[in-house]
């Protein structure tokens, strides 16, 4: 996806209202170069040689925090371009919470979600929970088919798991799974965050897959009817041994459904000399002033 | 909740199976597209997957075309129709086996899934793609070998030509487009749980 | 330069208090892909090839406003990585006011940059003034000898200047320009700009220059005595036929001079369900949430 | 030296063309895609460049499909049927012109040609491949446009839609391999001057 | 086009066949390094970046030696692969005789190309010679429509002509030349080659185009009836102010052709020691040996 | 290393009477694309990203025939320029005999290797045989110091091995090996390689070592009294259980030593149609010409 | 303001100039590097300009070492000492222009200066950094040329060597740490006028 | 063969202990730099490994040198005298250890050995090549910390400076050039031989 110049001033207007948003939460943000030494556990990036070395531009920036982050808790965010393979690339706003307590973290961050959504006047969301671990146990003694699981989760699609040579209650099980959205599952640790959450746009879905290979539990996927693709989703990691929880958006995604608003300003005129001073003080006051001289 | 269904041989059989599942389609009218109720929309085999991704809540496709077009939708369930394979062949007098076929060109509907399993097997191929009657290909010189479905290979025997490898086996797929999926849950649940319905009688 | 992760959390919260003064100036931000088409416009930047093509990454960003704006009036900034050939690169902030009104521009693109840095706590900079027209001026009647002004300007050398085959006099009005230094320069635009301003920091100093060649008037550059390098500059330039006035700071030199500060945050206990309900509706008004569940 | 011909709008006017200049082809038999004597071969209009540029010496497909499929064959004359064009469509009753269609989807059987369309003026589009009834896709709200061989216009109107560029002229077109037109220079240039007479006693 | 280790094995073989005729002919060899600095008059190669430089790897030899060669006559011939843009190559023997004498030259480099073919067993080709000059000469008067001539020579499209706004005289004129094809064509510099070189399979065909743009009047192509693309071709150029004839083969296109032979060598079987002092011997007298020890 | 155009006129020149000497021997050259997939297992060349995967330009032919060639045995040469990460890299010209039978192979290797240098007029010079698995054994027991020894082998710092805590026995052993250079090393096979050779220039050196990691057993280098660094040099190595050796040379140091000669040729004169007829005739017999016309 | 000094041969005349100019500056005693004020620096001529541009507000170094450690200082004057040149040499029995050593070895103490030169000229060199004496490096053969200081050529000629070209003219240089010139631009400019005083008296 | 001695500390002992090997050297007269006899070389101790590496066949030269210039060359003997240490150190009132010093600047005359000892502790820094005197810069605030030889500490107290990390142990070594040690292997093998003898009496 190529942008236009206007395009850009409001990929960058939506990051800021996000950036708001996560600061009054607490949370810091943090930037990443842009070049990144290539690694296996570096994900996504475009691949470039400089110097007969391998780097990767813009990759994937969680990957870049499990790497690096190696102690203490923290509460951060990052806004960025993320390349994969190309040289256009996806704009992202991604939320960490590394170092949380239970159940706190889990409700934490999908709050920081809908407030960060609701602050662009996007309302019309559903969040999708769903869990790593529920088919980690549902596939306990079948683990030779987990892989073929995963594929037939990936299309829903049923079919792979008939064929499979396992027992048809089993098969009834997986159907089970398969097929579970609501509120209440039965799964302890997701229907507590569904209820903490309290909001009707949330809903528990063992269907929900995410394209990241490290998540450990509780993923997310966030989506609007009005657009055909996610918003973007997230999930549970861990960063040394530490449990963390995090979740990107895609701004391009935000782009189509986002309709920006004015904010009100101190016009000042007069001459320059003396409208200027006015305007440095002002500003210094933390008032936003609109200067016509 | 929109069906797009594929136009030719798969149609008849797709509307049977509905019904056996309690869903009576209204169909379009003679040569339109679309039912009156903007229900029901009619596409080429190709294209089913594609309306099917971008928008179209449920459709029906062979799992040939969606592997081809690698649309991005849920397929719930396989299909007790729709059977064939996709095959390699060769004219019955020049008989090859696809690990020899190196430097071959290859004739096909399916360059995508023809590249990928001349890659699996490590044999180098020039793919040429063609929209129709690629029997007529090799007949002419033109093609060394195709990759093409076959069913019950009345057509590779008129024209010739000897089936040498199969390629993938080939059903009637249902498919999902990925958002519809959540937000109408509940309707596309049902739907698939009849469908699943069918099929277990029929197992 | 490398950076440490805790580098780039304080490089972030630097930019972000930028953002916030560039704001209230009523500048709006824009963002840039990582990767650029190559092209001999586009200044610096990290060559490399892709797909048969020729890109840069991270290339400056006012070379890319020059080419991509094409009309109107605009108050913009950026604050990204720009690389220079190399894997590691620096982090700019810079503002561009392009289409504005003289003098008023001169006036309010230093007033931006004189709160930025106040705002991040920097008070003991200075910001000289000088002009490239004046050594254009100058140099009328001898512009053979231009490029070598230039470089005797570059390291002040005026031994260059004296090996000139030019006359006495030409010479003796040089040696003014290479030591002026002052409030009141003769130049009426550059007096004009000191005398609006008002501020004792500023200077008018016609040794100074800028590394970049799309300057067209009005130079200037930051520094610090407690720096050993400047800390940013800027100037006038065209935009197609709009004047255009801009700046850019180097944030690692300010991350040097920073101390950053923190600001009040309503602390929430409680149930997780509760708290995290209370604080949403809380962010929702734009109020700093710090939750200790 | 063999002929490729294409099965549907072009053939029967390819057929009489040949006819006038002389040159009498013995056609395949009812469902046949080659004739008796080996001479004649009918192919998709999509595959008859294709078949053109890897071994039949001579064929006759438009200029939309030799365009779409890039295939290196020489072109030594544009033949005087198969008129259209290749156009851009909107429904009527949300008309705008390609200019404003940054990130609009484009349904059609050409994406090369729209592509290279689109971006020639600079627009960013996602364009859609769909094998048939590209009018179907922006009915049903799954594209935003269409770019589509326009005869009559008969089509688009029936489909509410609204032309808003002309995309390219179309023609038929005679193709000659590249070798061939080496090895056989004297028929073939026999054949191109009886067919250029032709054409100079239409003009 | 990817490879198997038989076939590199065999397009050696072709190469060093090649390399024996271009010998007998008093050619010499010249290698070029596999990266080049990248420059607009450098053909092909596929582009990359190396220490923030711009390079090609194995671009167009032909205009690497227009570049490099600057003075004095030549017989010069490479054997290389060529990439344009890819990662996989042409693999291309080319012969240049650089200052050469008129006619001479016109019918040497044929000459050698002919007997290049038919040393590895190739005998039914063709090759067809062409010139830029005529279409020059035709063109003279309506210059602006060269492109379009160019354009529809390219593809034999007489339509292209017919539609330009210019004479019917000259439009017959330019139809005779489409259509010219034969042994006598009235030009007299190319007739005398034809008639110079004497073999049946060399025709004169003003159809003829290649697709490098340094050539300056005589152009040939060489292609076999058993083949559906060109084997090879060349043309004449400048190299400085020296006028310049070479031509190119692919050795992928000969590859389909060729068959190979064997060469009888002496077997010497026997005690190591002995038998390799022997065969030392003999190698240093230039006899092929085979050691059966 | 930066060359002329006359430098690659006379590799070219070395590499085809490398060429002729290899011949006569049996082997057959392989040509290898210029560019390669990155894998661990391939030596050398030169990274770079192409469409988002990684490649390498130009390694080393050794390496790639290990990973390539697998089955059968074989008699193969390439002449070729290597990469290591720059732009301009050396060119080599190396021999591989493939599955071939003891002690022969070590016979014939090194007896291709003097008829190649000697065919180039050079005949000063000096081939060190030594053994990867003499330092094998000689270190059994001591594995924990295999790296160490090797350290000191590379600067022949007997230091480091003093410093070593190993017995004085060990040390003793350990200094010979470090010491020896004749022509009856105790170590039977490589005294028989020496005898059988039976060339004075050819000695056994237990301190030979080799950059590349790939062999297992006999090393050899050669060198001149007249050049600072080797011109070659190889060994032993497996293609997957088949014993294979090689060696290769750096025409580039080649270069410094080798002075050319000139071949008879026979000289045609005359009218150009009949002379050139006359040459195709006599270079299809073989018969180097040179046409004056 | 601080000053940084050279040891060696620039240091006396730099004194005798900066008093002339009415500086009078307290110098370090005995073995000492900093004078007891802290205003005074003595350092290695290599090392000045590097003192210069981190930190040390004032500093005279020769032209050589400014440009071989490509340090970013002002330099607002040229002294009137301290001249000489950096010149090539080779031994006076194999007499060579800088054109014609393709693939020689030049040892030098300026590397960045040789290959600059070299570079501009086209020819290939390979450079070997000597920290001393590198006319040794040529009389005993393991250098084929030096690039090296010249004053008055005695100890060229002591060697057996020739200069064959000049790479550039050297002279003393007043330095001036780049922020230093505008926190403290009265004081320096002030010292600039006093020493261009007596440059100007010279003249 | 010839030899290639270090000017300064490392002269005397070097001779001595070649004496006492039965090594009786012919030395320069004087300011002389190679012996009548041609046989002996003296250059500066950086310059030590590079001769050597370049052509002549033996040298003695401190470790720290041989390292900092990279020269390849054989080093059969470690010998024992030249012992030193390479340290880090700073200013007494200022004490950090190497772990805290990221973004100081490091002043030394071994840029490479200190960059690559402060890359293999991952601490960034920034390093800045001086000719001599390194406690200079830090005592004028210039640099942050030094990367120096230290052989008693003195010069380091007169500074005020101390030790915080050795970076490595030096001494001097034998240095054979690598071509010699083959073409002369005998010759250097009976040198190498003596030496070690002395070695091992000392022991």
């Amino acid at each position: 996806m190529r942008y236009t110049l206007r395009d850009y001033l409001r990929l960058a207007e939506i990051g800021n209202r996000l950036r708001g948003v996560f600061d009054l939460w607490n949370y810091r943000e943090i930037v990443f170069p842009a070049v990144e030494e290539y690694s296996e556990s570096i994900r996504k990036g475009t691949k470039f040689a400089h110097n007969n070395e391998f780097y990767v531009i813009c990759p994937d920036a969680t990957s870049r925090i499990i790497r690096d982050f190696n102690n203490g808790e923290a509460r951060i965010y990052y806004i960025s371009e993320v390349l994969d393979g190309e040289i256009h690339g996806v704009w992202e706003a991604g939320v960490e919470l590394i170092g949380g307590r239970e159940p706190d973290m889990y409700v934490e961050v999908p709050s920081v979600l809908i407030t960060a959504l609701e602050s662009l006047g996007i309302e019309d969301f559903y969040i999708d929970v769903g869990s790593v671990k529920v088919w980690e146990e549902a596939t306990r003694g079948i683990e030779p088919f987990r892989e073929e699981v995963r594929r037939a989760l990936l299309t829903r699609n049923f079919g792979i798991i008939e064929s499979l040579p396992i027992s048809a209650g089993r098969k009834r099980a997986l159907w089970r799974l398969f097929n579970f959205r609501g509120k209440r599952s039965g799964v302890e640790k997701l229907d507590a965050i569904a209820e903490l959450l309290g909001d009707e746009r949330v809903f528990l879905d063992f269907g929900t897959v995410r394209p990241l290979p490290y998540y450990t539990d509780v993923i997310f996927e966030v989506y609007s009817p009005r657009l055909g693709k996610p918003l973007g989703g997230g999930g549970e990691y861990l960063v040394g041994n530490k449990k963390a929880i995090g979740f990107a958006l895609d701004l391009g995604a935000l782009l189509k459904l986002y309709r920006g608003r004015e904010r009100k300003r101190q016009v000042l005129t007069g001459e320059p000399g003396e409208v200027y001073r006015r305007a440095r003080e002002l500003v210094k006051m933390g008032i936003p002033v609109e200067v016509r001289p | 909740m929109r069906f797009v269904l594929p136009k030719g041989r798969l149609l008849k059989p797709s509307i049977e199976f509905l019904r056996k599942a309690g869903v009576e389609l209204e169909l379009p009218n003679g040569r339109e597209l679309v039912s009156a109720d903007g229900r029901v929309l009619l596409a080429r085999a190709f294209d089913v997957p594609v309306y099917v991704e971008h928008g179209v809540e449920v459709g029906i496709a062979g799992s040939d075309v969606v592997l081809e077009r690698g649309s991005d939708v849920f397929i719930p369930l396989e299909l007790p129709f729709g059977k064939c394979r996709i095959s390699v062949a060769v004219p019955g007098e020049r008989k090859r086996y696809p690990e020899d076929m190196d430097c071959f060109r290859i004739a096909t509907k399916y360059p995508r899934i023809a590249s990928s399993y001349f890659d699996s097997i490590g044999v180098d191929v020039e793919v040429m793609k063609l929209h129709g009657s690629v029997e007529l290909s090799v007949r002419t010189g033109i093609a060394d070998a195709i990759v093409d479905i076959v069913e019950t290979g009345q057509t590779l025997r008129e024209n010739g030509l000897v089936e040498v490898a199969k390629v993938m086996d080939v059903s009637a797929l249902l498919l999902v487009n990925r958002i519809a999926q959540k937000v109408l849950f509940d309707e596309i649940n049902e739907l698939v749980m009849k469908l699943r319905g069918v099929l277990d009688e029929g197992a």
